[in-house]
């Protein structure tokens, strides 16, 4: 059981209170009846699914109800960061950041 | 002998009763409960239309008297969502609609039901389904949250050193009694 | 008298406190605080099992849960027979029962034993060649001996009477073990005011201080010491100590699970206790304290009954004053044998030999084995053993020679070294290194927040043990933000006579690649050192390939004495080093957990949530027959005395068309959407529009996901400009929510609006049938009811038997007629009345089913019946309630793809049958040739069907491709024991024109 | 190769097994071959199997990152069956389920395969509709599938509860009698010996760092490890790994990959006959030849590459298990473990051609590829060979996914496997 700092509720909370909800930064387009084939596949069905740090999105569905952004290695299942939805995909530079801080944290 | 066509109020949990050594399992009396969602900028002023300050600080609560269940509670759920309890014959709705904000009011008296939980060993009870961090110093009086406790979703709202008053949806009222009862077996 | 081999003086247990036990059904005094593996040891029951493969003799081998061969089975009762519990692990008490496993006729005498003949064929992988011929063989012949050979124990064969608790715990750190180095790590954390759990698996804290009674720190023994802290825990607030306590799985994130054994060593549990409750804790620290194991020798014959690891026979004799036997050899490798020896000589036992396999021993020992008048042949080793139910002698050659001397012996103690045990490290993902010169993996690379300390790290030195916990303790409390951490004292003065130095990894003296013997690596799987070589040979390189061909590591005990034995002879045979073979990552549990723990509160009643409709008791006392929808209990029919469910039901669905009837509808899931762009949103998320609606009045809802398949359905009415009661399916109810937030948050944060679900506010009662009016009316205020001022589909707001109410008119069975809400806990009192009223009428109650009668006989889908998630609303029939005009909606695009657009889809059609009589079952294919061969090429399914007793005739809805074109087609079920005629209809089968629902 | 039978085994007894060849060889790699396989599970080694033995194409290797069989094929509950809705999918598993009949005389392995049979359980009126559909629709396709009343399922199984007081009675069982289970070892084990004999080399260790493409774009060879092996054909059979793999030809798939977990309890005497699966109360569990119980769950929630599950994922899994079989309570579980599956998003496999020429994939089995491996790999390697799917695998494109001609098996089975 994973455990999943909420951005709104400011703290850790065990991984039963989420649902995870897909791959994170997937952005519906604003034209949505005008995109082509190709483009509706993307959006639809082709995922990422990166063997290393990965962005998703989870919902604490039994907690604040809010869904939230989160970094993480899908080779260690380390949590880097979680960001509220809405906030900008952090930078490779910003990541880097905080892998460091947990290391320091941890040591 | 009451009116024949005046509907009377049969709570989920009516007559039961359980506990353990250490805990005592009480299904509450009828409140009033409302589900308020408000934006940040009119927190302040429908807190005063309510005569409680919505809190603003995750997992906190706050209560227009000192008595919880006994006057009128604002409890953090989320960002922008807080339960207000109050005693079954309070109009909390009424007090809301004198403030101008938009704002979502919705009467959920009915939908939860609640169960005091009382006692030393209360915590334990409430650990035996509840995966989050109960502990006094990240729970501490007055601290409440929306949760899990088995397969039920709850709130679970600590009202004094050994109370907890835990919500839940009526139908899933008689599971959490269960649990609760049974977790209460053997502390 | 509590055995012959019982010692006087000897161990801590009570020599008055005697326990009487049965074994085999052969009754035994035991001791209050004995195992029944010491309790057996001093009764001279040596023999307790049988192999898993080749049925042979075994005996208890250690003192702990690393046990390979002492698994019996443990009979509290008929209900509680425990199969493969260990002895060694199983405290006994009076009146305690077990039986030994995997025999017959008995465990002196097993027919099974056989196999040890055909053994020169059971080799590892044997059965990967052949059983093969003839093709059916496998199947009816050999698969079943094999399957009946295998196994242990026997399953429990009735319902478990024990319930299981658990508890979710968070403390600063968790301390797993409860040894010298857990007790001090424990202890100097505590001090820092951190809290702190303290895990043992055993009844009692100490670890080795329990029986190495060389040991003295600080004056004390070391036994005192450890209680000596135990006590001082024991008095903290901020401590929980949990001794039979397994902590057996490390997952992500730093949780650990404990199991922890609460009444399975007690004569007479409270029956309110748990029988063993799981922990499931998150550590912001966790110290790995789990201690070393010691590892066995590889030899010939090294499995006989009276063979054991050295460190247990000196604890079965310190802790349980009982001697493993009364003429006990040693064959060791490693110093801490000495000891064992040593003990038991001093305690009056006979000690032929001490065979010693390293040419060079500490003269320390050796002066003190001179002292104690024991031989002691260095560079020498036991190449075989002699016996059958109990080992009898030892041949004892020297080094690289077979000429050997025979020894009389009636126990040996055998010693390969100490192996570290990184269960748990290696659980939380972290790799172990090799250590080329103390011949170790050692847990030196952590990747969770996570120290090991003491003999599972390698290290060996007691005050080193000590320091090393302590400064781990302290570095933790220091990261846990304790900013002046108290000051603990190391003991002062550790005394302690023996170390554990020197191993022995691999085969022995007589068990070489040349060696036709059986000198088993892995006892409990019957690996023996040829059957790796075998693997090597077969061309398996990796140490997942070796274990998996020869099972090695793969019993009840994964390997714990084995595995680093097997990796060694891998090796050698692949003329590699052992790390470049590499070591098998541990898997959870540590040491078998039972299923009850961990479903703890998940069994029985509580497994699932029961959800009952505040209506609920109405229903019963109606007489309804329910069934399970989700997690609720919805009345399914309400049967009259001596009606079956057909026959309810026909008279449900005819009394309702012909006056009416009542129905709970509490189920439905219920969103509030309110805020002024309440409409706008439900713009997007269905694929109607909603702005256009108007106050008071409802609307049918679809909603499909992106890819344009229906997902759920609804009416939904608007309450005010600002405010819809938005109506889902049962099953739906979460998720609809669900996906709506998801929208609502993540797409279209900026509208305002807001979403709650109020399913359970409201209990709905549905008045159905042409009498339904005259039924409600005389309890409703404020509300017009007439047709003029509340048509169809629409929504009033009032009172009803004085309390509030939202009236819908609206209807899932074609006749005029209305839900009505009201607040849940009014929910029964209201229809109470409501029903008092419909009676008048000769209304009846009707359950689910002839709801779906009454809704398939006016064409209305049911989604999850009519919809599988690949039906579309236009497939469905429902074009008319896909917006055109929208340029936006979930789903818009999805719509328009090419499978989703082209010819000839599944379309949503009616059937009946030729036979009217005949009602087709749910899920029959239909086809257009029922002559055609198999493959047959089928057009749909019957995805509704019913027996319609006001149409007189069977209807069903199905799903046929290109239906809509096929109207008054024949088609064909073809059913396993005939065809049935269909003919293609519309999917309104009553009142085609709508007008009934107009009242 | 010599080949394996109980003279053999018979002859090498008598000089202590000392005979034995290798299974399988471990050379080093050419510097190119026709077509290279990458991974070297079930499916992976069937393909060049049956690439060499059907297609006459013998200049084949087989490369795998870790060890042969370690992935998936190793770590399954080895359920077989082949009962699915659709044409197209009951097409494909039936062909597996019928190659698994004569998979160890074929390749001269014991693979186990017991046709013990596989029930579903049915708990409401819901899902008796859709195992009826099943049933129907499975005769009617040639394809073996039965229902069984409570009472029969009862007979079938006797541990199982179909007490009408428990939570979620069962109200009946669709039994395919065909279906069971197989050694897991045993099949990857039997492939590579028998791919082996062939002349496909089998280079473990041997992880793929890129896929090199031609000028005109087509595959042109792998980079790995062991450094740059040239290939006409690259066949992709990675499982959970398949975006990873795939990625470095420019090919981004409609997958995602979750930890599956699985476990055993200690080993019993045969008390289990056969293999039960519920989709509603999610579980499945069968008795090994060894006696223990093989019990599968869900998948995680997330996406992941570690193969470790959840503690409540096994609580959830044993809580169905209890309340189905009641007996079990005390029965202790021995090993948990978890793989990583590859998930499309219609829960059917792809296995196609690729944009990229010469590039092949086969992917997505989800929790449900083991059963198919025969099958997988025999129409796999007809697609490699000929650079044309079999007719039983051309519905199981990547374009399907464009077009929304999905073959959608979830809908009907929540857990499948």
């Amino acid at each position: 059981m994973l455990y999943i700092r909420c951005p709104y509720c400011e703290e850790y909370r065990p991984e039963i209170e989420f649902r995870h909800a897909g791959e994170a930064h997937i952005v519906r387009p604003t034209n949505m009846a005008e995109i082509s084939a190709d483009e509706m596949e993307e959006f639809l069905f082709i995922r990422e699914n990166k063997r290393g740090i990965i962005f998703e999105r989870w919902r604490h569905i039994h907690g604040c109800g809010r869904f939230f952004n989160c970094v993480r290695d899908a080779v260690t299942d380390q949590i880097i960061m979680t960001y509220k939805s809405g906030e900008p995909k952090p930078s490779d530079a910003e990541i880097e950041k905080a892998i460091l801080a947990l290391k320091e944290e941890q040591a | 002998m009451a009116n024949p066509t005046q509907a009377t109020r049969k709570l989920p949990l009516d007559g039961r009763l359980a506990g353990g050594a250490g805990v005592s399992i009480t299904p509450a009396a009828s409140m009033s409960r409302v589900s308020l969602r408000v934006k940040d900028k009119d927190v302040k002023a429908v807190g005063k239309a309510l005569c409680v300050a919505l809190p603003i600080k995750p997992k906190t609560s706050n209560m227009s008297g000192d008595q919880a269940g006994a006057s009128r509670s604002a409890l953090w759920i989320g960002p922008d969502e807080w339960l207000i309890l109050d005693g079954e014959t309070a109009d909390i709705s009424a007090a809301l609609a004198k403030s101008k904000a938009v704002m979502s009011v919705v009467d959920i008296s009915h939908r939860n039901t609640a169960i005091l939980l009382e006692g030393k060993n209360a915590v334990d009870v409430l650990r035996a389904g509840c995966p989050q961090n109960l502990n006094d110093d990240v729970f501490p009086v007055g601290a409440c949250s929306r949760t899990i406790l088995g397969k039920a979703e709850v709130v679970i709202w600590r009202t004094g050193a050994v109370s907890y008053h835990v919500e839940c949806w009526r139908s899933f009222s008689g599971y959490v009694f269960k649990f609760m009862s049974q977790a209460a077996k053997g502390l | 008298m509590s055995g012959l081999y019982r010692i006087a003086g000897k161990g801590r247990l009570t020599p008055a406190k005697t326990v009487a036990f049965s074994f085999d059904g052969k009754s035994y005094t035991g001791l209050e605080g004995d195992t029944l593996a010491s309790a057996l040891l001093a009764n001279g029951i040596v023999l307790t099992a049988r192999s898993f493969k080749y049925h042979r003799p075994r005996g208890t081998m250690t003192e702990g849960s690393e046990e390979p061969n002492s698994m019996v089975g443990v009979h509290r009762d008929t209900a509680r027979q425990q199969p493969n519990v260990r002895a060694t692990m199983q405290e006994i008490y009076d009146g305690f029962q077990a039986v030994s496993q995997n025999r017959w006729p008995s465990l002196s005498f097993d027919i099974g034993s056989i196999n040890s003949l055909l053994s020169p064929l059971f080799v590892a992988g044997f059965y990967y060649k052949t059983f093969m011929w003839p093709r059916v063989a496998w199947e009816k012949i050999y698969e079943p001996k094999i399957r009946a050979a295998a196994g242990l124990g026997l399953s429990p064969t009735e319902q478990d009477p024990d319930h299981y608790a658990n508890k979710f715990a968070y403390a600063d750190l968790v301390v797993v073990g409860g040894g010298p180095a857990g007790l001090s790590a424990a202890l100097a954390a505590a001090k820092q005011g951190v809290s702190v759990i303290v895990c043992d698996e055993n009844a009692e804290f100490g670890g080795a201080l329990l029986y190495e009674n060389d040991v003295e720190i600080d004056g004390k023994s070391g036994y005192d010491w450890a209680k000596d802290i135990e006590s001082q825990l024991a008095a903290m607030d901020n401590v929980t100590i949990l001794p039979r306590t397994t902590a057996f799985g490390y997952y992500a994130h730093n949780m650990i699970g404990l199991c922890e054994r609460i009444t399975d060593h007690l004569a007479v549990p409270d029956a309110d206790s748990p029988r063993e409750r799981l922990w499931q804790i998150r550590a912001k620290k966790v110290i790995i304290a789990q201690g070393a194991i010691e590892r066995h020798l590889v030899f010939a014959n090294n499995d006989r009954p009276g063979i054991m690891m050295a460190s247990a026979a000196r604890s079965y004799l310190n802790k349980y004053g009982v001697a493993v036997g009364s003429k006990i050899g040693v064959y060791t490798a490693c110093d801490s044998a000495y000891a064992a020896a040593f003990d038991l000589k001093e305690a009056g036992v006979d000690i032929p030999v001490i065979v010693d396999s390293r040419p060079d021993v500490d003269p320390m020992l050796l002066e003190r084995a001179r002292e104690l008048d024991l031989t002691v042949q260095t560079g020498h080793s036991v190449i075989d053993t002699t016996g059958k139910l109990r080992i009898s002698g030892i041949k004892v050659a020297k080094n690289g020679q077979m000429a050997n001397t025979k020894y009389d012996v009636d126990a040996l103690l055998i010693s390969g070294g100490w192996t570290p045990s990184l269960h748990l490290y290696s659980q939380s993902r972290a790799k172990p290194v090799w250590d080329g010169e103390v011949k170790r993996f050692l847990p030196e690379n952590p990747v969770q927040d996570q120290v090991s300390v003491g003999a599972c790290a390698g290290t060996d030195d007691l005050s080193e043990v000590i320091s090393d916990a302590q400064s781990a303790a302290l570095a933790a409390a220091k990261s846990l933000g304790v900013k002046k951490p108290k000051k603990v004292s190391a003991p002062t003065e550790i005394n302690s006579l023996y170390g554990h130095s020197g191993d022995h990894i691999g085969s022995s003296h007589g068990a070489g690649a040349d060696d036709a013997v059986k000198a088993f690596v892995d006892y409990q799987h019957d690996v023996v050192a040829n059957d790796i070589r075998l693997a090597v040979r077969e061309g398996m390189r990796s140490i997942e390939h070796v274990k998996r061909f020869t099972t090695t590591g793969m019993a009840t005990d994964q390997g714990k004495t084995s595995n680093l034995h097997g990796l060694a002879i891998a090796a050698d045979g692949l003329g590699k080093e052992i790390p470049q073979v590499g070591l098998t990552t541990f898997r959870s549990p540590f040491t078998p957990v039972s299923f009850g723990t961990i479903v703890n509160h998940g069994a029985g009643d509580l497994f699932d949530p029961v959800r009952r409709t505040p209506m609920h008791d109405w229903a019963v006392a109606q007489g309804a027959v329910f069934e399970d929808v989700g997690q609720w209990k919805r009345g399914w029919y309400f049967p009259q005395a001596g009606e079956d469910m057909h026959a309810s039901v026909n008279r449900e669905c005819k009394t309702v068309r012909e006056s009416a009837g009542v129905f709970d509808a509490s189920t439905l899931g219920k969103i509030e959407v309110v805020g002024p762009d309440a409409a706008k949103f439900l713009d997007i998320i269905y694929t109607n529009a909603w702005s256009t609606l108007k106050v008071g009045r409802c609307r049918y809802g679809i909603m499909t996901h992106e890819d344009g398949f229906i997902f759920d359905d609804g009416v939904v009415g608007r309450l005010a400009e600002d405010r819809f009661h938005v109506t889902t399916t049962t099953g739906g109810a979460a998720g609809v929510l669900n996906h709506m937030e998801d929208y609502l948050q993540t797409e279209f944060p900026e509208l305002d609006v807001w979403l709650t679900s109020v399913s359970e506010q409201w209990g709905v009662i549905a008045v159905q049938g042409p009498k339904a009016r005259d039924i409600i009316a005389p309890l409703v205020e404020g509300i017009d009811l007439s047709t003029e001022s509340m048509p169809h589909m629409s929504v009033r707001e009032g009172t009803i038997c004085g309390v509030p109410t939202r009236l819908f008119r609206m209807s899932f069975t074609g006749e005029m007629g209305y839900e009505i809400n009201v607040p849940a806990d009014y929910a029964e009192s209201v229809l109470e009345a409501v029903w008092a009223n419909a009676q008048k009428y000769g209304a009846c109650a009707y359950g689910t089913e002839a709801m779906h009668v009454l809704r398939a006989e006016k064409g209305y889908i049911i989604v999850g019946q009519e919809t599988d998630g690949s039906i579309t609303p236009h497939d469905a029939g429902l074009s008319w309630a896909v917006s055109k005009k929208k340029t936006d909606f979930v789903g818009i695009r999805g719509l328009m793809r090419d499978d989703l657009v082209a010819e000839g889809r599944k379309q949503l059609v009616g059937l009946k049958t030729k036979d009217p009589k005949v009602v087709l079952e749910e899920g029959a294919q239909i086809v257009a040739d029922p002559n055609q061969p198999i493959p047959m090429k089928m057009l749909g399914h019957v995805t509704s069907s019913y027996w319609s007793e006001n149409c007189g005739h069977s209807i069903a809805l199905a799903i046929v491709e290109g239906g809509r074109s096929k109207m008054g087609d024949a088609l064909y079920v073809p059913m396993i024991d005939r065809t049935i005629e269909v003919e293609v209809v519309d999917t309104v089968f009553v009142d085609q024109d709508g007008g009934r629902l107009n009242g | 190769m010599r080949k394996y039978s109980i003279f053999a085994l018979a002859r090498e007894a008598m000089r202590q097994h000392k005979g034995w060849e290798e299974q399988w060889g471990s050379p080093e790699p050419k510097s190119s071959y026709d077509v290279i396989i990458i991974g070297a599970g079930g499916h992976g080694l069937g393909t060049a199997y049956y690439l060499a033995k059907e297609h006459g194409i013998r200049n084949i290797a087989v490369l795998e990152k870790s060890w042969l069989g370690g992935g998936n094929t190793g770590r399954n509950t080895t359920v077989i069956r082949s009962n699915y809705l659709y044409d197209e999918s009951a097409g494909l598993y039936n062909h597996a389920l019928n190659m698994w009949d004569n998979l160890s005389q074929d390749i001269n392995y014991n693979v186990m395969y017991s046709a013990r049979g596989v029930m579903m359980v049915a708990h409401n009126v819901h899902d008796v509709q859709v195992l009826k559909r099943h049933v129907h629709a499975n005769r009617l396709n040639g394809v073996q599938n039965e229902w069984l009343s409570p009472q029969e399922a009862k007979e079938f199984c006797p541990p199982l509860n179909i007490s009408k007081s428990c939570r979620y009675p069962i109200m009946g069982a669709a039994l395919q009698r065909k279906g069971g289970t197989a050694r897991h070892d045993a099949v990857a084990w039997g492939y590579a010996r028998a791919a082996s004999d062939l002349g496909v080399d089998i280079i473990q260790n041997c992880e793929v760092t890129g896929i090199r493409r031609a000028a005109d774009g087509s595959v042109a060879g792998v980079e790995t490890g062991k450094g740059f092996i040239g290939a006409k054909k690259v066949g992709v059979v990675a499982a959970g790994n398949t975006s990873h793999i795939m990625q470095m030809a420019d090919v981004r798939m409609p997958l995602e990959s979750f930890p599956l977990q699985a476990l055993v309890s200690e080993p019993l005497k045969p008390i289990f006959p056969c293999v039960v699966m519920s989709n509603s109360v999610h579980t499945y569990i069968s008795q090994s030849d060894k006696g223990e119980l093989v019990i599968g769950a869900g998948t995680d929630q997330y996406t992941s590459y570690a193969p470790n599950g959840s503690l409540h994922i096994t609580n959830h899994n044993l809580e169905a298990i209890c309340e189905l079989f009641p007996i079990f309570s005390r029965v202790k579980m021995m090993r948990t473990w978890a793989g990583t599956v590859d998930v499309t998003p219609d829960r059917s496999p792809i296995l196609a051609k690729t944009p990229v020429k010469g590039l092949y994939v086969n992917c997505g089995w989800g929790t449900g590829g083991f059963k198919a491996t025969p099958g997988s790999a025999h129409v796999f390697a007809h697609t490699i060979a000929n650079d044309a799917p079999h007719k039983i695998n051309e519905f199981f494109t990547l374009e399907r996914f464009k077009t929304g001609r999905l073959v959608d098996e979830s809908a009907a089975a929540a857990v499948a496997h």
